[in-house]
């Protein structure tokens, strides 16, 4: 399979390995500044919201959180699929490795979620579209993981978890359609999520504050997770990591 | 001469998993019984109003025919997997998503057809009757086909994994809510006297998506589980 | 500056309850992730160096 | 023409083979031997396709089996150790049915003679399989081998549980094919009683 000598330059493990160790630092520490500054402005500068009251401040974690879940299940299934068509073990590391984050982030979001419903619409949940949604899609990445745990095989784990991945990509908007669909159908059983008032320009810089904090620390978490996997995947690494190794193997006799 | 081979092998198939089915008849009727205990078991969960059955109607049959299949999957793929058959069919001269197609139109008939011939029965039992019980029937008949087709897709993913059975259902229940709610909305909307038409068409076009998409996911999944 | 006092601060108009539990829930499990990252990373280096020992042994006994 | 290019082959973490060149000329036969877990039944599985191979390739008259495909299956007959028949059905109703998915459907007639060829006399036709003895099982399978219009046959281990009378009718079969201008690749441990000069051996050490 010739995809270009530079592909697979970037695409081997032993090239990502140091680079993630580099990069990740630099994704941490500018996530860390930005959450501070945006928590800064979504506490202390954006105003009280007229109809919601200061309860609305949940949503500079919240519609981060679920931007997320939703965006790192698509970044996940573009990996796996890149891994299915190419055959290349990183993409699937990739993959492998943005599952739990979008997992969590998909959990704060039906949390927070809850969190806001109660005090706004007087019930912790609500069959609306998006949260149901957002259920499923909490579904599908535990799906994702637990095929993956299920088979021992790496490769066959890999590639099954892609398959189901790429299905699941398919279902969510399919869902969010079947459940809108289906509100209007039992009328009154739902409440419309949108807010009606104009938000703000400082609410809304703080929540895009927030969402490229959460964005940055998805890519530092996710990077760190992948160098763990190649560790644990590759039973002879050859990075300068191995030399360090070697070097305190030596020390420690 | 690849058209007239192709639907030798899938015509096949079929007829070999109904052969299968017919010699082992227990088999086939188990997921039947199934259906029927667990919809006769509602009324008595929740009482005999007509008016609360009528309303529950569409949703217990629909959850209870979509359990009926799910409970089905495990026996479309595992037999031929543990005894070498499947390995043939991945080696045959056709493309292996044409042979799936005969795969799953043999589970459809064999677990989701009965279903569908029961389902005016059941319907009585919860008070519909006229229209809805024509629609009942009608989105089933377009609904299983769904169910069985996406079904596919993750019996063949877990293809001999450990504690299949129930990983099987986690992956596929997500994916059968659009059905879910499609399927049980034509029976009650055809109830409110708006019709289902809207909802059984909705069906159909997930049954058209479905006959494109999951055909070749199964043939990957099934390709990766024999590797 | 919208805040009169601390106390004001953490009652948040009322919503404290839900407005903190999102605040905190959100903050403990991206604490929790970054720490079990940390841990899994320091095991699987232990069972690198633990294999790369064992193959020096055997290279120089 | 088959040909096995710088094949690699490791199953988990352990290597099976690296490197594994091999040509199977039309006429002769290929056969696999090795220790329990040396990988024979890899190589058989990368030659048929089920199994891509990690590097290396394999080539069927000069081309690629991945890409070649459909076209490849139509040109090889295999049988895996497992015997691919269904227990509730008849050997008859085993071997037509898997006749007519590998696309080369026989009549009733011919699949009986097959199955009387390999010594599955007449009554035995008519038995549900899982009442069958596993040297009878085994006989069922490789009763499509007096059916088969293929040039390439991959075997598996194919003298598992037959008699000695029965190995012989297989080799005696093997031969016809071979001398017909067929190939085979097969993976045993035992000898295959058939004229030096077609066989070719292949060790795999593990």
């Amino acid at each position: 399979m010739s995809t270009g000598i530079n592909w697979l330059k970037y695409s081997s493990p032993q090239a990502f390995y140091p680079l993630a160790g580099r990069l990740i630092p630099w994704f941490a520490c500018v996530a860390v500044a930005l959450m501070g500054i945006g928590l800064y402005m979504g506490f202390f500068v954006a105003p009280t919201d007229f109809q919601q009251g200061e309860a609305y401040r949940i949503i500079f974690v919240h519609v981060p959180a679920a931007w997320m879940s939703m965006f790192l299940y698509v970044v996940m299934a573009v990996w796996a699929g890149i891994g299915m068509g190419l055959n290349a073990r990183l993409s699937f590391m990739m993959a492998q490795a943005i599952a739990p984050t979008g997992a969590m982030f998909t959990f704060l979001a039906l949390l927070t979620g809850a969190m806001w419903g109660k005090p706004t619409w007087g019930a912790w949940w609500v069959w609306d579209a998006r949260l149901t949604s957002e259920l499923i899609l909490l579904f599908q990445y535990a799906g994702v993981m637990l095929l993956r745990t299920s088979i021992d095989d790496m490769r066959r784990a890999d590639r099954a978890s892609a398959v189901f991945a790429l299905v699941g990509v398919v279902n969510v908007p399919i869902i969010y359609f079947s459940v809108q669909w289906w509100n209007t159908l039992h009328q009154g059983a739902s409440v419309s999520m949108a807010t009606g008032s104009k938000m703000a320009s400082t609410m809304l810089t703080a929540m895009l504050l927030m969402t490229v904090a959460f964005w940055l620390y998805s890519i530092a978490v996710i990077l760190a997770r992948a160098r763990c996997i190649m560790i644990e995947r590759e039973s002879l690494p050859v990075w300068d990591e191995k030399a360090a190794v070697i070097q305190e193997a030596v020390e420690a006799r | 001469m690849s058209g007239s081979n192709m639907w030798e092998a899938v015509s096949g198939i079929v007829r070999r998993d109904l052969l299968l089915a017919m010699r082992r008849r227990s088999d086939a009727a188990m997921s039947v019984f199934f259906l029927v205990i667990v919809v006769s078991l509602f009324p008595l969960g929740v009482g005999p109003e007509p008016a609360v059955l009528r309303i529950i109607g569409p949703g217990v049959l629909w959850v209870a025919a979509l359990l009926a299949c799910l409970l089905s999957l495990g026996r479309v793929f595992t037999a031929d997997y543990l005894d070498g058959v499947l390995e043939q069919m991945v080696l045959i001269p056709q493309p292996l998503a044409i042979l799936v197609v005969g795969k799953i139109l043999a589970h459809w008939l064999i677990s989701g057809l009965p279903v569908v011939l029961l389902s005016p029965l059941l319907g009585l039992q919860f008070g519909l009757s006229g229209e809805p019980l024509g629609v009942l029937v009608m989105s089933l008949l377009l609904g299983t086909p769904t169910l069985s087709m996406i079904g596919a897709i993750g019996a063949a993913l877990v293809l001999g994994v450990r504690g299949s059975g129930l990983l099987v259902a986690l992956l596929v229940l997500p994916l059968y809510v659009p059905i879910l709610i499609f399927g049980a909305g034509a029976v009650t909307s055809s109830m409110a006297g708006i019709g289902g038409e809207a909802n059984l068409s909705l069906l159909g076009a997930c049954l058209v998506l479905s006959l494109f998409l999951a055909p070749w996911a199964t043939a990957a999944a099934l390709r990766i589980a024999l590797e | 500056m919208q805040w009169g006092s601390a106390s004001e601060f953490f009652a948040m108009g009322g919503y404290g309850l839900y407005v903190w539990t999102s605040f905190v829930a959100t903050a403990l499990c991206m604490v929790w992730e970054v720490s079990a990252l940390w841990r899994r990373r320091v095991a699987a280096r232990a069972e690198q160096r633990a294999a790369l020992l064992g193959g020096t042994d055997e290279t120089t006994a | 023409m088959l040909q096995a290019v710088a094949l690699h082959c490791s199953r988990g973490e352990r290597r099976l083979f690296t490197d594994l060149n091999v040509k199977v000329e039309r006429g002769s036969l290929l056969a696999v031997v090795g220790e329990n877990g040396s990988g024979k039944t890899s190589l058989l599985r990368i030659f048929s396709s089920l199994l891509p191979p990690e590097q290396g390739s394999v080539l069927w008259e000069g081309q690629d089996i991945q890409q070649l495909k459909e076209l490849y299956s139509a040109e090889l007959t295999y049988i895996g150790h497992l015997n691919a028949i269904k227990d509730d059905l008849t050997p008859l109703e085993n071997l037509m049915s898997a006749m007519s998915l590998t696309g080369e459907s026989c009549s009733h007639n011919g699949a009986k003679e097959a199955l009387e060829a390999i010594g599955l006399k007449r009554p035995i036709h008519h038995l549900p399989s899982k009442v069958l003895s596993q040297g009878q099982k085994r006989r069922v399978a490789l009763a499509r081998l007096w059916l088969s219009t293929r040039p390439l046959w991959l075997l598996d281990e194919p003298f598992t549980s037959l008699d000695t009378a029965a190995t012989g009718v297989v080799t005696q079969r093997l031969h016809t094919h071979l001398q017909r201008g067929g190939l085979a690749v097969v993976v045993t441990h035992q000898e295959v009683a058939l004229p030096a000069e077609t066989i070719q051996r292949l060790r795999l050490t593990g």
